[in-house]
């Protein structure tokens, strides 16, 4: 099967910093639609990943496909436009702008110096916001200023600055941790809810709200992919087992 | 003295007085009873004198980089106003002077000077030191038709009727110091050196069309940024091109870099050639280089503090008496001194303060009281002055080895040298 | 041009050039170690310190008078106190310094770099009250003037055999503090995780405040040093901060070894095209290559690929 | 420009601002002071067109440049060389070995124009020259340095490195700019003299003119979401960057245009002082403009006005009082404002003027118990304001 078919082809994936290979010759294939979870101890590469697909960090070798589109050779903004969206470990938004102004910095249009000189606060704009402030349940908090939200909130803001963009594929750096039980539980019901018409990569390290999200699993492991499947047989692999869940 | 003191004047620094000095005193004294008359006649222009007093201002760096240089000339002229108080004043009017720190910032120049001018409606101003200074406030002078008295040897190539130029322009330097250099030391051949500005460039210009008229040769020309402190690399050039002379002009912080390393190079001037020659090291750079790094260099310029005639041991005992013993004396600092004289002369000589009257006196004044001996204003607005050359001693001081029979003419824009 | 030169002569030529290049190097890593230490590893961008040199060249001009006042039969060795001294004045106002205000600016470097210039400006005016507008001159011990003539025409100036041995042993001692001590240790762990270096009982402050001594303890040695080869004015100061940042961050920040390639690489550039062009072309032409290589490698020439 | 959009370049909060500082530069100081003094004025604001661009770059944009004095002095030159050219006609430089060229080429044996002084005869192309020039060379200097993502420390060395080899280039190629003297003796524009106070007060509201256009496009900047794109990159670049913008472009762009506004200031210097020299394009007047902006408070074009006014007040008094008293208060200056009003002037005013004002309004509307006349409720310079949808 040809690497057009799945929303994201990654295939003998590598980068080295001074020699240390922190991803090596990884590969890994996502499909429309799919929730895919990657997992694995502290160091094994999961963040640089995320890195390399959204063209934070560039790769030594190998190549990352999205819609067949080679991203290794974009630039961070081409990679956005061409439809990819990345959330950050640590809530990275914009502490001194409202809540408002975040999403409506995401908003896809007036990206160039001119359009962004002369973008204007249209209908279409301020109706997009208020929808997306919705979905992530900051509609009271329009606004206030980002900065005085909590951390639960502030992890749903960046993830509605993703949505805004509508990307195609999203990836979230640990979108629960530090998040109360029941902001986790509605963080999945978020989730669950935007996967439609999109894939998403998400790193996290809470067995249970893998369980909740996860369409498929893989586990790194030293720069590698370890094991890959459905959570279950993910479980049951005793080199996942030795590695990582045993303790 | 006695014949001072009936004056009830005060004699602090007036040593210097000749016979022709008194009777120009009891002249000016006169003057200033005749014309007590008023205001009036004296000044038709609306400048700043009283019956009692006339203001001029005084235009140097107190800060910034040129403070250095500029402390001297301030000192020169506020001696010579002092002592000019102390003789009764001009025209029977004290000197009462405000001084402007051009802070080594050639725009601030040109904003004091039109406020001394414009504000302060000044009689004459005393300042400036560097070229760019100077450029910089001509337009001022000229627009509100001031009088300034410009103490530094500079590049010429100017000739403002709103400047006198009491240093000598290039000519007046270079010429006879090469001349001596070739016919005395029989040099032959040249090395120019300089920071890289319009002085030196255009005095070695100056230098090289008199090297090459004379027949002799340049071997090597150089120019560094002002402030430079690396000068290895041109001490092994003219170690390698083996001049007879190192013409150096380098001024500032450069200067005591260059001698130092020259000297660490173990190019001893005393001794052997090269022997250098420089139109740039007063007795008052002398004191950052040290004695014992520059002696013995030649210097051509017009005066030396050690010149041995009565006006200048007057004056350099006034000025020792005002500001200290150790304090030096420098060639610019001496052509300062003659401002406030020679402007004294030519409003005498006018019998008014008006610009226009004292520009139409002022060629033909001479000053016989001058330290450096007898000086002549030129209708070109600079001075007839002899050139002299010195050899630096360890002490910091020039020794007197040379100086020109009769006056220099100057010339500010010398044909066939451009 | 070489065309009237005998190869001896050549031979002379490039030797004493190159050691010209070496005194100039040896200036470059004098001025450029204290501000690698104080920008490198704390991120402070110092502007006062060329004017921390000027402190060291006046305690020099202080003590070298002293002596020949009072000593000067010791005045051969007066040279060596004068650094001490210089070190300890230099480094006794940077720990002031950074006590009063540099230690509340760590996070914002620009404004190190605005409040580091006033305090410049300050103590020229400082300088200039005390010591006078006027340059002053530092007598040198005999022993430090002359040259050493290898062939008659090969010479080899003495005090610039001085400083080159001087910053060897400075680079070597600085070389030591940072990666064979204790203390150095801790600096390196502060430089990299501050919060972490605290919790595991580092006086972050008392080692930020040290550190900021030594930097600027290093320049007094630097100027005192200088006064052998350059002028001891207020304002001289000015004349050598931009090529000291410049070495620096063209070594690239981080490094110290970085530091001393860089000051090798532009000192014996800058020398070789002195003797080439004019003096004035030189600068610029070496001022515009640093430049246009740190365009194109802003982290300069030795920097360390990290994963972040 | 539509309502909606101009209520967002002037909310009610700044229209004061904007009509205070107009009346004091437009009525009061040309009033007020005699032509010498407000010719100096004139020349302070010239630098205020710096401090403005300063706020967008370095406020705004977090770009520190010490070398703003490199614009500011492209811009003058070229003012510079059109006005000499006019000066130096064969008439009045008979008296030359090569005359109808400029003098100081004659003193360096140049014999005839250089090839890039030629096109300066035309006004129009001059005027072209006059922004045009710096912001090329800003452009270039810019994506050299932001494509590769060199920023904060690193660009303000290398912007100050730049100043210093422009200066020694400047001195040391006198034969073509006029080295260490600059160009100086500028007498008429277009047989129009310059010099007359008539041509001062001219020019210092010409130079009002442009000072408040420059202010205009400023706020236009300020306000759009290309002002708010900057501050956000200031604190989170990589979450901008992954929304999708490529931050470079922006901070290229809020850098030429600082350096424009230089430009500007530049040229009106050129006209008013009568002359333009190296000792405006070196470090140190690079350095002492960021601090006009540092003192106005760095996040607001009125304070960079006004903190460069009264910075430029208190050296020229200082100077003239006691000069060496004024390093140490500038330097205090620099330390200062760093240390206690890293907002500046602007900070100043919004923690205690403006909130005094406000109560003083407060008791005058309880007093006169008339809700109706209630000042416009001054918003905050620095901050942010958001336009609610």
């Amino acid at each position: 099967m040809s690497t057009k078919d799945f929303v994201l082809a990654v295939e003998g994936l590598t980068v080295s910093f001074d020699g240390f290979k922190a991803v090596n010759d990884l590969s890994f294939y996502v499909d429309e639609g799919e929730i895919r979870v990657i997992i694995g101890p502290n160091g094994a590469g999961k963040t640089t990943v995320l890195d390399l697909i959204c063209g934070k960090t560039k790769a030594t070798s190998g190549s990352i496909k999205f819609r067949g589109k080679e991203l290794t050779k974009m630039t961070e903004h081409a990679i956005v436009h061409s439809g990819v969206g990345r959330k950050f470990q640590n809530p990275s938004i914009y502490e001194d702008l409202t809540v408002f102004e975040n999403l409506e910095i995401s908003f896809p249009r007036g990206r160039s110096v001119a359009g962004a000189l002369f973008f204007r606060r249209d209908a279409e704009v301020v109706q997009a916001v208020e929808e997306v402030a919705e979905t992530i349940f900051l509609q009271d908090q329009l606004h206030t200023t980002a900065g005085l939200l909590s951390h639960g909130q502030k992890q749903w803001l960046e993830i509605g600055m993703l949505l805004i963009q509508k990307p195609d594929l999203l990836m979230l750096d640990e979108p629960v941790a530090g998040m109360s039980v029941a902001e986790r539980k509605r963080t999945a019901e978020l989730l669950n809810c935007i996967t439609k018409g999109r894939s998403v990569i998400v790193i996290e390290h809470d067995m249970q709200f893998v369980e909740d999200i996860a369409h498929r699993v893989t586990v790194m492991h030293q720069g590698k992919t370890l094991s890959e499947g459905s959570m279950e047989r993910v479980k049951s692999d005793p080199k996942v087992v030795e590695v990582y869940l045993g303790h | 003295m006695n014949l001072v003191s009936k004056f009830g004047t005060n004699t602090s620094g007036f040593s210097i007085i000749t016979r022709r000095g008194v009777i120009k005193t009891i002249a000016a004294v006169c003057a200033g009873w005749i014309l007590q008359a008023g205001a009036a006649e004296v000044n038709t222009t609306g400048l700043a004198v009283t019956d009692k007093e006339v203001t001029v201002g005084i235009l140097h760096s107190v800060t910034g980089t040129m403070a250095i240089s500029e402390t001297g000339s301030v000192q020169a002229e506020k001696l010579a106003i002092k002592q000019i108080n102390a003789m009764g004043g001009v025209l029977g009017r004290q000197i009462k002077f405000i001084q402007e720190d051009g802070a080594s910032d050639w725009p601030t120049f040109a904003e004091k000077s039109k406020k001394l001018l414009v504000n302060d409606k000044v009689a004459a101003v005393f300042g400036c030191w560097t070229s760019a200074s100077r450029k910089a406030v001509l337009p001022v002078f000229e627009q509100y038709n001031g009088m300034l008295y410009y103490p530094t040897f500079y590049e010429g190539l100017e000739q403002s009727p709103n400047v006198i130029y009491t240093g000598q322009e290039a000519t007046q330097q270079i010429i006879a110091g090469i001349d001596w250099v070739v016919k005395e030391k029989g040099a032959k051949t040249f090395y120019l050196l300089g920071s890289d500005y319009i002085w030196p460039r255009t005095s070695n210009k100056i230098a090289r069309k008199h090297i090459e008229k004379l027949g002799l040769k340049v071997v090597g020309e150089e120019y560094y940024p002002l402030g430079h402190t690396q000068f290895n690399s041109v001490i092994n050039k003219i170690k390698l091109t083996k001049p007879d002379v190192i013409y150096a002009i380098v001024v500032g912080g450069s200067n005591v870099a260059f001698y130092k390393q020259l000297k660490a190079a173990g190019i001893s001037l005393p001794k052997e050639k090269p022997l250098l020659l420089t139109i740039s090291v007063t007795e008052d750079e002398i004191l950052g280089i040290g004695g014992e790094n520059i002696e013995g260099a030649y210097a051509a310029m017009k005066y030396f503090q050690s010149l041995d005639n009565p006006n200048n041991k007057a004056f350099v005992e006034a000025f020792k008496a005002e500001y200290g013993k150790d304090i030096v004396i420098g060639d610019v600092t001496q052509a300062a001194y003659l401002g406030p004289w020679l402007w004294k002369a030519a409003v005498e000589k006018a019998g008014s303060f008006d610009i226009d009257k004292v520009r139409a006196a002022s060629p033909g004044i001479e000053l016989t009281t001058a330290p450096e001996g007898y000086v002549k204003i030129h209708p070109n607005h600079h001075l007839w002055s002899k050139t002299r050359v010195g050899l630096a001693q360890k002490d910091g001081q020039y020794k007197l080895v040379y100086e020109t029979e009769d006056l220099m003419e100057p010339d500010p824009f010398p044909k066939g040298y451009q | 041009m070489f065309s009237d030169y005998t190869s001896a002569e050549l031979l002379s030529i490039f030797a004493m050039q190159g050691f010209a290049g070496l005194i100039l190097f040896s200036v470059f890593v004098l001025m450029a170690l204290g501000l690698a230490i104080i920008f490198g590893q704390m991120g402070v961008i110092n502007m006062a310190h060329g004017e921390f040199m000027i402190l060291g060249a006046y305690v020099t001009y202080l003590i070298s008078n002293l002596f020949a006042t009072y000593l000067p039969s010791l005045f051969g060795i007066y040279f060596f106190v004068a650094m001490i001294v210089s070190f300890i004045a230099a480094g006794a106002l940077g720990a002031l310094v950074e006590w009063s205000f540099i230690r509340f600016l760590y996070q914002r470097p620009l404004d190190t770099l605005l409040a580091t210039w006033g305090l410049s400006l300050i103590l020229q005016q400082i300088y200039r009250s005390v010591f006078g507008a006027r340059e002053v001159g530092v007598t040198l011990p005999d022993w430090l003037m002359g040259s050493v003539p290898l062939s008659e025409t090969i010479e080899i100036p003495i005090n610039g055999l001085f400083v080159m041995g001087l910053t060897l042993v400075i680079a070597g001692g600085v070389y030591f503090l940072m990666f064979k001590s204790r203390w150095g240790c801790q600096v390196r762990a502060v430089v990299q995780n501050r919060p972490m270096a605290a919790a595991v009982g580092i006086n972050t402050a008392k080692i930020d405040r040290i550190t900021f001594a030594l930097g600027c303890g290093i320049a007094g040695i630097a100027g005192s040093a200088f006064t052998m080869i350059g002028s001891t004015g207020p304002t001289a100061g000015q004349l050598y901060i931009v090529d000291t940042f410049l070495v620096v961050v063209f070594g690239g920040a981080a490094s110290l070894l970085g530091t001393i390639a860089s000051a090798f690489t532009i000192s014996q550039a800058q020398s070789t095209m002195e003797f080439f062009l004019s003096g004035s072309m030189a600068k610029v032409l070496t001022l515009l290559t640093v430049v246009g290589i740190l365009m194109i490698r802003p982290q300069g020439l030795f920097a360390m690929k990290v994963r972040k | 420009m539509s309502r909606q959009s101009l209520k967002t370049l002037f909310p009610a909060s700044d229209i004061t601002y904007w009509i205070i500082l107009g009346l004091l530069l437009g009525v009061v100081l040309p009033l007020t002071l005699d032509i010498f003094r407000l010719n100096l004025v004139g020349k302070y604001l010239t630098y205020a067109f710096v401090a403005v661009g300063l706020v967008l770059c370095w406020g705004y944009g977090g770009i520190l440049s010490l070398g703003q004095g490199v614009f500011f002095g492209l811009g003058g030159y070229c003012m510079a060389m059109f006005l000499k050219l006019e000066s130096s006609d064969p008439e009045s430089t008979k008296i030359q070995s090569t005359p109808g060229i400029p003098d100081f080429m004659d003193w360096n044996q140049l014999t005839e124009l250089p090839w890039f002084w030629e096109p300066f005869y035309s006004f129009p192309f001059t005027l072209i020259a006059i922004i045009a020039v710096p912001t090329i060379f800003a452009y270039i200097i810019a994506v050299a340095m932001f494509k590769r993502r060199v920023g904060g420390v690193y660009f303000a060395i290398i912007t100050q490195a730049i100043a210093s080899i422009l200066t020694i280039l400047i001195i040391g190629q006198q034969g073509y700019t006029g080295g260490v003297n600059g160009i100086t003796d500028l007498r008429t524009l277009m047989g129009w003299d310059i010099r007359s106070d008539s041509a001062k007060y001219i020019l210092y509201y010409v130079n009002f003119f442009f000072l408040m256009s420059c202010l205009l496009v400023a706020q236009f900047v300020r306000k759009s979401k290309l002002g708010r794109l900057l501050v956000a990159m200031r604190g989170r670049e990589d979450r901008v960057r992954f929304s999708g913008y490529d931050v470079s472009s922006f901070k290229i762009f809020v850098f030429c245009l600082g350096a424009a506004f230089s430009a500007v200031g530049g040229a009106m210097f050129t006209l008013q002082v009568g002359f333009m020299s190296p000792s405006f394009v070196g470090i140190v007047p690079s350095i002492e403009m960021v601090i006009f902006c540092a003192v106005g408070g760095r996040l607001s074009i009125f304070g960079a006005v006004y903190g460069t006014l009264l910075v430029n007040w208190a050296k020229t008094t200082f100077s003239e009082s006691f000069p060496e008293l004024w390093l140490f208060a500038m330097g205090a200056l620099f330390i200062g404002v760093v240390m206690a009003f890293p907002s500046g002037l602007a900070g100043v005013y919004k923690k205690y003027v403006e909130p005094w004002l406000i109560s003083v309004a407060g008791h005058a509307r309880n007093f006169l118990s008339k809700p109706g006349n209630a000042i416009p409720s001054v918003g905050p310079l620095s901050k942010q304001e958001g336009v609610s949808p």
